[in-house]
C-alpha cells in the first residue's frame, strides 16, 4: 500500500450516550491525533440499522480503518462486507462480532468475566446464600454476557440464591431507579443488586439508600466508572467488576497502526476485567477512568 | 350524559361522575394490586409510589396545559436531563451555590419553553416540531455541557431536596401538591387560566375577544418548560448526579397520563385534578408491574393494552 | 294530484335537557317549494338532520312516495333522492370546487376517477348557476358566499328529489338571491321538492308554494303561502304581537366619533373615507366581496393597513390588535359566529364573559356575584334561551348562539360597535329585539357600524349608508336618498362612482 | 394574490412554486455539502444516501396518510421491527418458505395497523394514543417473540432483498420509487384518495356527504402499518437479521419529514412529493453532518435549528 501523509479513522460505538464509550472515543481521538491523524466518530444511538448507516457514511468519506463496537454481533454483517468490499480494515472492540473472519482483530474486555468476578464477590459475601435483583438490558449483548457471567461467578452456591426480580433497567439511571423501588417495597428482605452496569447500580443504590436499607443491601455493578469508585469509597456501592475503556482504547490503537503498516497482529486481544471494592479502590483512583 | 363546565357548584361529585370510569379503572387496579401482592398496600410502596410519579406529575402539569392550548410539548423529557445537567455542572464544575445553580437550572427549562413559544407564537410552527426541534437542541445542549458524562452532586444541601422527607413522606410529594394547587388556581380563577381554555377552544374567537394568542401560547410553554426543569433538579437531587440522558421519552408518559385524565388532545378542555389521576393510573401500573415482577417485554404490552383499553372506556362512557 | 313525496309523522327528539322535536309532521308534495318557518331553536335543523338520518329519531315514521322508509345511515338518505343543503357550511377546504361537488357521489368506476371529466361536470354546474368561478380552485380561497354557492350547486348535482336548503341565503346578497330562485324555479318545473327554511319572510312570499311554521319543536300548521299575511305567520311563530318592527328611533346628529381618512390596503381597501357621529347607526350596503368585512377587520385591528389614518375622538389611532382595539372602545361582532364568535366547546357562560374577565378577575380573586351580574343582565337583555349558562355553546340553536356572540363584545361597552351581518340566521323575533337593542344603544350615546346583506335591514336601521363595492366607497347616502334601487345601481354599477 | 388550487396546468412549475422555500433549502444544503466534502457528490454516497432514506421514505408515505386524515401513527418504528423480527423467526425457526414469511410479516404490520384504526374509527380513542398504545404492544411483542436477541437470516435469496442492486442502484430505490407512484395515484386519482383528504380537511362534511369515516380511517391505518412492515422487512433483510429494538424512534423522523414537506398537521392537505422532499432535507441533513465529522452532540442541536428553520421558513413565505 502507497504511504499516506495521515490517515483518517471512523470510529463507532453502541452510544454516545455512556462514559465508557466517551472514554474510549477521546482515548482513541487523542492518540491519533497525535500522531497527525484524524478520527471521524458517529453516534449510531444504539440503532443497528442507524449503525450500518452511519458505517457507509464512513466508507463514502474514504476512512481507512475503523474502529467498531457493533450493536448487534450479527446485525452488523452487512455492514463489514461492505467494508471488506472497501478494503479498509476493521478492528473490532468492546462486543466481539459474530463472524470473527470480518475483522482484523477482535479486542474486548472480557464482559462475561466482568459478570463473574461479581458474581464471586457475591458468593463469598453471602455464603449462605440470599435473595437477589438484576437489572439487567436484554437487548445489549454485552449485558447479556455480564449476566450470564455473574451466574457462572456464584459457582456453588448458585442454587441457594434466589432470584426474585428480574427486570430491564435499560442501562440508565432514570430507568432504574423506580424499579429498583419497586422491587425494593416486593422484597423487604433483599439482599443484593446485580445491575449491568454502573449507572444501573447508582439508579439501585438511590432507592437502597431512599429506603434506608443501605446496610442490607449490597449493589454491584459493572464498568468502573468514576462515580462508581466514588461511590464505593464514600460506602455506596459495593463493587463493580471493571473493564478499563482506557486500555482497550490503547491496545486499540496500537492495533491500528500495526495492521496499516501491514504487521501482523493478534486475532483476540482480551483486556482484563476486575473486581473493584472498597478495599482497592484506591488504587484506581477516582477521577477518571482505569 | 356529559356535563362540561368549568366551575361547579358540587364540585368534588361532578368531578367523581366525570371521571368515574377512570376513577373506578384506578380502584380496581389498586384492589388487584393490593390481594395479589403483600407490599402494594404498604406505607413504603405508596411513599415511593408517590415518590416515583412525582416527575410525571410535573411533567403532565406542564403538558396538560400545551395539550388544553391546542398543543404538546415534546421537549419536556430533554428539559429535565438540560436542566439537571445546568445545576450540576453549575454545583460542581463551577463552584456556583446551590441557590443560585438551581435558579439556572429552572431558567434553562424556561428558556426552551421561551424559545419554542416564540415559534409557536410568532412564526406559526406547529408546537408539534418546535417542540421536537427544541427536545434535539436541549438534549444535545446537555450532553455538550457534560461531555455526555453524568455530573456528580454530593453535597446533602442539595441531594435533601430529592431524597429528604417530612415524617415519611418524601419532599417531591410535598412539591408535587403546591404545584397542583398553583395550577388549578391558574387555570380556573386567573384570567390567563381562562385565556388558555379560550385559546385552546377556538384560536380565532379567542382572537376576536382581544386575547392575544402568542401571550398565551408563550406564557404556556415558558411555564411548562419550567415546571420540566423543577422536576429535572429534584430528580437530579435523587440521583446525586445531573444526568444528559436521563427521561427519554418521558414526555409521552405525560400525554399519555392526560389523555386517559380526559383531556382532549383537540384541546379547549381538562382539568388538573383529572389529569393527575391519569398520572396515577400509569404509576400505579408501573409499580404493580415491578411488585409482580412481570417481565419487560409484557409490561410493555400490559402498559399498551391498559392505556388503550382505559382511554376507550372514558370515549365510550362519553358518548352515552 | 296530491301526492306527497315526504311525510314525517310523530319525529321525536331529544337532547340532554332540550326536547328539540316534540311529535313534528310535516308533508310535502311532489314539485313544491315548502318552507318550514320558526323562531331560533324551534327545531327546524333537527328535523332536517333526522330526515338526513344524521340523527335517529326517538320515535316517528317517515314515508317517501307513501312508502315508509327507515333511514339507517345518510348514505341511505341519499339513496332515497334526499339532498340537503345543511345551515353550517360543510365543505373540505383544501380541495377544490369540483371535488366538493363530486364528494359524495357514487360514480360506477372502479374506485378511480376522471378528473378531467369531472372538473368539465363541475365547470358546467357553475357556469349554469352563472357564478364566475373555476372549478379547479380551492374551497379555502373562497368566500363565504361562494363556498354557499358551492354547497348549493353540490345539492342540486345529485339529482334528488328532495332538496332541503337550510337558510342558503343567509350569506348571499341580492343579486346570487335571484340565481338561486330562478334555479329554484327550474327545478320546482321538473318536479324537484324544495324544502326551504329562512328567517327571511319576504323570500318565503316569493319563492314558497306552502309554509309550516314550528314552535317549540312542535308543528303549528301547515298554511298556503298566498293566503297567509305577513302578520299570521309572525303570531303562528311567536304566539304574541311583534309590533314595530324595522323602526329606527329618531338620531340626533352628535359629534364625530369615528373618522376615517384614506384608508388603504393593497388589493383589498381603496382610499376609504367616512365619518361616524355620536348615537348613529351607519349602514355598509354592498355585494358579497365589497370589502365591508375587510375594513372592519382593519378598524378593529385584526389586519394591518397601508396607509390612512383612523381617528377616534379627534385622536388619532393606531390599532394593531383586537385587544387595542377593545381597549380604545371598538367592538367588532364578527360575521361568522362559528369560526370568529364563539368556542363551541366551551359554556355560554365562559363565551359570555370571555371579553370582560378585568371587570371580575382579580389574581386570583373571582368575583362570582359581578360575574353573574354581567352574564344575568345580557341574558336577559338580549333573551338568549340556554337551560344554563353552563350549556354547551355548540348545543345552542344558531340563533341564540348569534346571541351570545353579540353579549360577548356588546359587555365590552363600546364607544364604537361594528356589526357584521349582525341579524344573519336570527328569527323575527330576535332580529326585531336585535333592533330594539341598536335603538337604545345609538340613545345611550354608542355609535354603530352595520354590515348587512339585508337591503330592507340597511334602509330601515341606518342613519346614513355607505355603498361599498371592489373595496372602495361608492357612495354614501343621507336618510332621504334611500331607495333600493339607489344602493343597488351603486354596488353594481363599477364605474358610476 | 394566492392562487390555489391543487392540480395546475403546469404540474412541475405549480410543484415547484409550492414548495420554493424547501427545495431551495435542499439545494443550498447539497451546493454546500459538495463544496465543503469531496464525497458528498460520489456516486457512492449518492447510492448509499438513497438507500439510508428508504425506510424514513416508505414510513413517510404511510405517516402523511395519517396526518392527512388529521391523525398520527406513532407506532410504526414499533412496527418495522415487529416485522422484521416476525419474518426473521418464521425463516429461521420455523423454517417456513421466504414468501410465506414475508407475507407473514408485511401482515403483521397491517394487524397492527387495523388494531389502532378500529380504536381510532370505532372507539374514537385518539390517534395518538392508540397508536402510542400499539407501539408498545408491537415493540413487546418483536421482543418476546425474539427473547429480545436479533434474530440471523442468511439465506441471500432473503438478504438480497435488502442489498441487492440492478446497476449500481440499490434495490430499495426501487421499492421507493414504486411505492412513491402507488401513493401517487391512491391519493390522486381513486375515491378513497379523495375521501382521504375530505375526512381530514372537515370531517363533518364527509359524513353529511356520505363517506364513512370509519373505512376511511382504517384503510390509512392499514395502509401505513403495511408500508411499515414492508421497510421492517426490506430493513430486516440488509442487517441479515430481524431486530427487535431496531427503528426506535423513527416515527418522529417521518412526521419531521411530513412537516417538512409542508404537510399540515391539522389535516387535509399534503401531497406524496412535496413529503418526499422533506424526507431528502433529512437523509442529506444526517448523510452531510456525518460526512462533515460534525461531534454527535452537536449534530443533535444542528438537526433541531435546521428543521426549526426550515419549518418557519415555510411558515412564513405561505403567509405572503
Ligand atoms: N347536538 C345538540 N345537542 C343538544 N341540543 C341541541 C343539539 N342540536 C340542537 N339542539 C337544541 O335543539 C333545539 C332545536 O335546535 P335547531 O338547531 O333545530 O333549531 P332551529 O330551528 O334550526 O333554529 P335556528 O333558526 O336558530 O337555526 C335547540 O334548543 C337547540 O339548542
Ligand atoms: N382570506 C382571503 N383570501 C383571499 N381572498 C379573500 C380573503 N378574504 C377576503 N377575500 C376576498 O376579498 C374580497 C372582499 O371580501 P370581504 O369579505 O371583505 O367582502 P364583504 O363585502 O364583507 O362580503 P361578504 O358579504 O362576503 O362578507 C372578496 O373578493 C373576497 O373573496
Ligand atoms: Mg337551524
Ligand atoms: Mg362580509
Amino acid at each position: 500500500a502507497a504511504e499516506k501523509e495521515s490517515y483518517k479513522f471512523g470510529f463507532t460505538s453502541a452510544t454516545m450516550n455512556n462514559p465508557f464509550f466517551t472514554t474510549i472515543e477521546s482515548t482513541i481521538r487523542e492518540a491519533v491525533e497525535k500522531n497527525g491523524d484524524t478520527l471521524v466518530a458517529l453516534d449510531p444511538k444504539s440503532d443497528i440499522a442507524t449503525q450500518i448507516s452511519q458505517l457507509e457514511d464512513m466508507i463514502n468519506q474514504g476512512v481507512d480503518l475503523v474502529f467498531l463496537c457493533p450493536i448487534d454481533s450479527e446485525g452488523i454483517q452487512p455492514a463489514l462486507d461492505m467494508l471488506k468490499e472497501a478494503g479498509i480494515p476493521v478492528v473490532n472492540y468492546d462486543t466481539d462480532v459474530t463472524d470473527p473472519e470480518s475483522v482484523e482483530t477482535i479486542i474486548v474486555s472480557n464482559n462475561e468475566y466482568a459478570g463473574e468476578v461479581v458474581g464471586q464477590a457475591l458468593a463469598e459475601k453471602f455464603p449462605e446464600g440470599g435473595k437477589i435483583a438484576i437489572l439487567d438490558a436484554p437487548y445489549a449483548e454485552a449485558c447479556v454476557q455480564r449476566v450470564n457471567g455473574f451466574f457462572k461467578g456464584l459457582g456453588d452456591l448458585k442454587d441457594k440464591f434466589e432470584v426474585v426480580a428480574q427486570q430491564n433497567g435499560k442501562g440508565d439511571i432514570g430507568e432504574s431507579l423506580p424499579i429498583a423501588e419497586s422491587i425494593l417495597q416486593a422484597n423487604p428482605d433483599l439482599d443484593a443488586f446485580f445491575c449491568i452496569n454502573d449507572p444501573s447500580a447508582l439508579g439501585a443504590l438511590s432507592a437502597v439508600q431512599g429506603s434506608g436499607l443501605e446496610a442490607q443491601v449490597a449493589v454491584y455493578g459493572v464498568d468502573g466508572s468514576p462515580d462508581a469508585k466514588k461511590s464505593i469509597k464514600e460506602g455506596g456501592l459495593t463493587g463493580t467488576g471493571a473493564q478499563s475503556p482506557v486500555n482497550i482504547a490503547q491496545k486499540a490503537v496500537e492495533a491500528a497502526y500495526q495492521i496499516l503498516n501491514g504487521d501482523q497482529v493478534e486475532k483476540l486481544i482480551k483486556v482484563p476485567t476486575f473486581l473493584i471494592d472498597s478495599e482497592n479502590v484506591d488504587e484506581y483512583g477516582v477521577d477518571g477512568w482505569q | 350524559m356529559k356535563e362540561k363546565t368549568i366551575y361547579q357548584n358540587h364540585a368534588l361529585l361532578g368531578f367523581i361522575r366525570k371521571n368515574s370510569v377512570i376513577l373506578t379503572g384506578l380502584l380496581l387496579l389498586c384492589g388487584f394490586l393490593s390481594i395479589v401482592t403483600d407490599s402494594f398496600l404498604t406505607n413504603g410502596n405508596i411513599m415511593s409510589l408517590l415518590r416515583q410519579i412525582s416527575t410525571n406529575a410535573l411533567l403532565t402539569l406542564g403538558m396538560m396545559m400545551c395539550i388544553i392550548i391546542g398543543g404538546i410539548d415534546l421537549g419536556l423529557g430533554a428539559y429535565i436531563a438540560l436542566s439537571g445537567t445546568v445545576t450540576a455542572v453549575m454545583i460542581t464544575n463551577y463552584g456556583v451555590n446551590i441557590p443560585v445553580s438551581i435558579l439556572l437550572g429552572l431558567l434553562s427549562g424556561a428558556l426552551c419553553g421561551l424559545i419554542s413559544g416564540v415559534f409557536i407564537a410568532y412564526v406559526k410552527v406547529p408546537a408539534f416540531i418546535a417542540t421536537m426541534a427544541m427536545m434535539n437542541v436541549a438534549r444535545g445542549a446537555a450532553s455538550l455541557a457534560t461531555n455526555a458524562n453524568p455530573v456528580r452532586v454530593t453535597i446533602p444541601a442539595f441531594t435533601n431536596l430529592g431524597i429528604g422527607r417530612i415524617g415519611s413522606i418524601p419532599l417531591p410529594v410535598f412539591y408535587v401538591v403546591f404545584w397542583i394547587i398553583v395550577m388549578a388556581l391558574f387555570l380556573n380563577k386567573t384570567r390567563m387560566g381562562r385565556y388558555i381554555y379560550a385559546v385552546g377552544g377556538n384560536q380565532n374567537a379567542a382572537r376576536y375577544s382581544g386575547i392575544s394568542i402568542k401571550t398565551v401560547q408563550i406564557t404556556v410553554h415558558i411555564f411548562s418548560g419550567f415546571l420540566a426543569a423543577f422536576a429535572g433538579i429534584v430528580l437530579a437531587a435523587r440521583m446525586y448526579s445531573g444526568q444528559p440522558a436521563v427521561a427519554q421519552g418521558y414526555e409521552m408518559d405525560a400525554v399519555a397520563a392526560s389523555v386517559l385524565g380526559g383531556i382532549s388532545l383537540t384541546g379547549g378542555s381538562g382539568d388538573v385534578f383529572s389529569a393527575m389521576i391519569g398520572v396515577l393510573i400509569i404509576g400505579v401500573l408501573n409499580n404493580g408491574l415491578n411488585l409482580l415482577n412481570v417481565n419487560t417485554f409484557w409490561q410493555l404490552i400490559a402498559k399498551g393494552v391498559v392505556i388503550l383499553f382505559a382511554v376507550s372506556f372514558d370515549m365510550i362512557r362519553n358518548r352515552n | 294530484m296530491k301526492e306527497f313525496v315526504l311525510q314525517m309523522q310523530n319525529i321525536h327528539k331529544q337532547f340532554p335537557g332540550v326536547y328539540a322535536l316534540n311529535g313534528v309532521h310535516l308533508d310535502v308534495l311532489r314539485g313544491e317549494v315548502h318552507a318550514i318557518l320558526g323562531e331560533n331553536g324551534a327545531g327546524k335543523s333537527t328535523l332536517i338532520k333526522v330526515l338526513g338520518a344524521i340523527y335517529k329519531p326517538e320515535q316517528g315514521e317517515i314515508y317517501i312516495d307513501g312508502e315508509q322508509v327507515h333511514l339507517n345511515s345518510i348514505r341511505d338518505a341519499q339513496a332515497h333522492g334526499i339532498s340537503i343543503i345543511h345551515q353550517e357550511l360543510m365543505l373540505v377546504p383544501d380541495l377544490s370546487i369540483a371535488d366538493n361537488i363530486f364528494l359524495g357521489s357514487n360514480p360506477s368506476d372502479y374506485g378511480f376517477f376522471s378528473r378531467k371529466e369531472m372538473d368539465k361536470k363541475a365547470q358546467l354546474l357553475l357556469d349554469n348557476f352563472g357564478v364566475d368561478l373555476n372549478s379547479k380552485s380551492m374551497i379555502s380561497s373562497l368566500s363565504v358566499a361562494q363556498q354557499q354557492i358551492v354547497e348549493i350547486i353540490k345539492a342540486i348535482s345529485v339529482n334528488a328529489k328532495i332538496i332541503v336548503m337550510d337558510e342558503p341565503t343567509s350569506s348571499l346578497s341580492a343579486n346570487e338571491v335571484d340565481m338561486l330562485f330562478k334555479i329554484i324555479n327550474r327545478l320546482k318545473q321538473e318536479g324537484v321538492s324544495i324544502i326551504y327554511i329562512s328567517h327571511k319572510l319576504d323570500e318565503l312570499f316569493f319563492i314558497t308554494d306552502r309554509i309550516t311554521v314550528m314552535r317549540d319543536g312542535k308543528t303549528i300548521g301547515t298554511v298556503v303561502t298566498k293566503n297567509v299575511s305577513t302578520d299570521q305567520l309572525i303570531r303562528m311563530m311567536v304566539a304574541r304581537e311583534l309590533s314595530d318592527f324595522y323602526v329606527r328611533s329618531e338620531f340626533e346628529k352628535g359629534e364625530v366619533v369615528l373618522s376615517v381618512r384614506n384608508l388603504s390596503k393593497k388589493d383589498l381597501l381603496h382610499d376609504i373615507s367616512f365619518d361616524l357621529f355620536r348615537g348613529e347607526i351607519l349602514g355598509f350596503a354592498g355585494l358579497v366581496g365589497a370589502g365591508r368585512t375587510d375594513l372592519m377587520k382593519v378598524l378593529f385591528g385584526l389586519s394591518p393597513y397601508d396607509n390612512g389614518e383612523i381617528s377616534l375622538n379627534q385622536t388619532q389611532l393606531k390599532i394593531h390588535s383586537p385587544e387595542e382595539a377593545l381597549k380604545a372602545g371598538i367592538a367588532l361582532v364578527p360575521e361568522n359566529r362559528k369560526e370568529e364568535g364563539l368556542i363551541l366547546k366551551n359554556t355560554v357562560g365562559f363565551n359570555m364573559t370571555i371579553t370582560v374577565l378585568r371587570d371580575f378577575i382579580k389574581g386570583i380573586h373571582v368575583d362570582k356575584d359581578k360575574e353573574n351580574n354581567i352574564l344575568d343582565t345580557y341574558k336577559d337583555r338580549l333573551s338568549i334561551s340556554t337551560p344554563s349558562y353552563k350549556q354547551l355553546t355548540a348545543n345552542l340553536s344558531g340563533g341564540n348562539q348569534q346571541k351570545v356572540v353579540i353579549s360577548k363584545w356588546l359587555a365590552t361597552n363600546p364607544q364604537v360597535l361594528l356589526l357584521d351581518e349582525p341579524t344573519r340566521g336570527i328569527d323575527v323575533g330576535a332580529k326585531a329585539e336585535m333592533y330594539t337593542i341598536m335603538n337604545e344603544l345609538t340613545l345611550s350615546g354608542m355609535s354603530i357600524i352595520m354590515v348587512s346583506s339585508e337591503m330592507q335591514e340597511v334602509i330601515a336601521m341606518s342613519d346614513r349608508i355607505c355603498v361599498m363595492g371592489e373595496g372602495k366607497i361608492k357612495k354614501i347616502f343621507r336618510k332621504e336618498e334611500f331607495s333600493q334601487e339607489n344602493i343597488l345601481s351603486y354596488a353594481i354599477g363599477g364605474s358610476k362612482a
